[in-house]
């Protein structure tokens, strides 16, 4: 048998099973004491219920109303978070970064997921898939075009490849129509696309 | 290992990003459930962060290509827990356990996990200042190791120019051989052209930046 | 296209190479069938061997890579026959003709395939003189064209010497998109140091060369 | 449904049923017209007991023993081939390279499968493979070590990789221990991965 046919029938034998290899690791994992399915329900809960990109999205909003927030965000943003109290402690080294009418910013991982999980929850699987690591730093176009988002020609696009321990998120342009909003109806259009880059803020008429 | 696929940045043939409305957290359950024991066991520092995902980049690339995102967090987590003894193959291959725990120096317990979760803190002490500063142009590295490394092919043997520096911290090179091996190094961010990266043809309104550790760069 | 995982020179993590001894020409008869089958639809002149190539470097990386070399070779022929119009997948589905053949310029006789195969000859008359000859520095360009091509990742961008011009050539990058679109090119074998390509930690005793057509190559 | 479950999929149902699906389009293109089922025959038959390495090997003993024959075929392989008119006839731009005590060639193609067919048959499965096609170029020594081969530190090992129409085969260096040898006995030693350049000519003691 040629080595390719070895290893196809190998990798299978590795996935098809998940559920079940999973299942016995924790159970193998708990009779040893490394783990206690109780905190293992705990955290899997915190990840569902709490962490989000709602915490993500009331940075942005206070700093489309609040210039001196939006000055320390920029300047330090694990920093500004942490000043506002009420959202999920942030860890070091997050980087917001500002879309203005001259550049939009993108964020992405080429080589894993690294992703700000305090402020926006856990990635959504397009974000760790292979056409988005794969595309987004050599053609971000396209894949704004997938989103159904579309740039100005002359718009620099900036790709943030995050290859080391530091986070971004992206602070995207208040649209117009929003003059007199609250803060907490602001973050309502301050979805998670947004904060990566493959989405834009939008006023419903 | 450095040119695996996971070290998929400017590949083609993968095809359109499809976003997914209203997706859950996780798509399964033992997706939670893996996601969180790795999170358990990671508090124990046995590993880096690092030498987790180098658990993951070693997966045949076939594999890895073939597999979902917690597939492959499973399959690299197996990988180190019986790497670092705490769990037998053939312990596995019975779904119990077959003999007394090892001892470790500490997991996330209940208590932890009802507060809020917050990343670790990579940034060390420096052994040297910075080399480099905002405005410099620099030029990476060529170099492609059997190990891992945080430089991706693509950004090899290329100009650039240092936007910031973002500290001195935990060098993933060697941090994810031994996680005892942290070997501080500055960090920078470091901006190229599309053309630089992609050529001529390459979309003259594209900039990329990268993350890059001190060791990666040289002045140009 | 350029840079999909069948451009794996430099990759890690495939592991160690198996020979098989005493290997047999094909391993299951369809094999055969698949290779014979290309060789006579390839004499009807619809695709070059290049648009060949591509039509199996487009297929999904995570399907190149857990195919074998001959369902390769399958999965792509198949595309070829629908995209040419020989076969409609309603005809794939059923498993017969549903509508009269398509005629074709040539295809392989019995008394073709009776005498020795030869390949072809893609050398072509050159429209202006060879820019470089044996000695010269030459750098590769950088491009990532999302069409095939013949040069390397792992060669773009990189210094090396011209050691022999092979004559002027169909132009792979071209003909593969159109049979009719050969835009023959200057042809060298052009060589490049290990730690060029590598970098210095790389093996000093190693060169490499590859195949150039001049559109692949600067002055340097 | 992650997308990548979608793509795994996929891929089972393109890759399980090969042999039906093989069979299912010889059907279509036979009932077609485009090919008779007597070529294709034919066209395996010839690779499995005409075209292999013999051919290349008898251009390589002929090398061995006549030092005009070498110059020509180090000059142009094609021609020097076809001027056997023994072996099958060569197409354009097969290469000869001289391994010499300096240097050891080896032969990859890395993007595809490149290899010249006329002289050495059909390439093995492993010269096919992504083990071989990704570690020829960057760690030859690695790659001559899973074939049991190990040359001197300071060999140098120049890497051809095929990537155009231009076919290369290696002439190795004649061992020790054969130098009354005829023709025919030396090109017994002449094996196929000799002159890719994964072995060596052995003689056996």
């Amino acid at each position: 048998m040629p080595d390719h046919d070895h290893h196809h029938d190998h990798d299978h034998s590795e996935l098809s099973d998940i559920q079940l290899r999973v299942r016995a690791l924790e159970t193998i994992l708990t009779e040893k004491g490394y783990v206690d399915p109780a905190t293992i329900d705990q955290i899997v809960e915190s990840y569902e219920t709490k962490i989000g990109p709602k915490n993500g999205a009331r940075l942005v909003a206070r700093a489309w109303i609040d210039p001196d927030f939006k000055a320390a965000l920029l300047k330090d943003a694990t920093e500004a978070a942490n000043s506002l109290g009420h959202v999920s402690p942030v860890g070091s080294h997050l980087i917001a970064v500002e879309n203005t009418p001259q550049t939009h910013n993108l964020v992405v991982c080429t080589l894993c997921s690294c992703y700000p999980w305090e402020v926006l929850g856990l990635p959504p699987v397009w974000y760790k898939s292979a056409p988005y690591r794969s595309r987004a730093v050599i053609d971000p176009r396209g894949v704004l075009h997938d989103f159904g988002v579309s740039l100005p020609a002359d718009t620099e696009i900036r790709i943030w490849d995050s290859t080391a321990e530091t986070r971004f998120i992206v602070l995207p342009m208040r649209p117009e129509g929003t003059e007199n909003w609250s803060e907490e109806r602001l973050a309502e259009i301050i979805t998670r696309d947004c904060m990566i880059g493959t989405g834009l803020p939008a006023v419903q008429r | 290992m450095s040119n695996t696929v996971h070290d998929m940045g400017g590949m083609h043939g993968f095809g359109p990003v499809e976003p997914e409305p209203n997706e859950p957290v996780f798509h399964a359950p033992w997706e939670g459930r893996v996601h969180a024991m790795q999170r358990v066991l990671g508090a124990a520092g046995l590993w880096s962060i690092d030498g987790g995902r180098a658990s993951l980049e070693t997966l045949n690339p076939a594999t890895y290509l073939a597999s979902t995102y917690y597939q492959r967090w499973y399959l690299g987590l197996e990988r180190r827990v019986v790497n670092y003894g705490l769990v037998g193959a053939d312990e596995l291959a019975t779904g119990h356990s077959l003999r007394p725990a090892k001892q470790l120096a500490g997991t996330l317990t209940l208590a932890d996990a009802q507060k809020p979760p917050i990343r670790g803190n990579f940034e060390r002490p420096p052994a040297a200042p910075a080399k480099f500063k905002a405005g410099d142009r620099v030029r990476t590295v060529e170099m492609n190791p059997p190990t891992h490394t945080r430089l991706p092919r693509y950004a090899r043997d290329k100009a650039g120019v240092v936007e910031a520096i973002r500290g001195c911290h935990v060098y993933p090179d060697t941090a994810a051989l031994d996680v005892h091996d942290e070997n501080p190094q500055w960090l920078y961010t470091v901006v190229f052209t599309g053309q630089e990266l992609w050529g001529p043809a390459s979309d003259p309104t594209i900039k990329v930046s990268i993350e890059a550790f001190e060791p990666y760069l040289l002045p140009a």
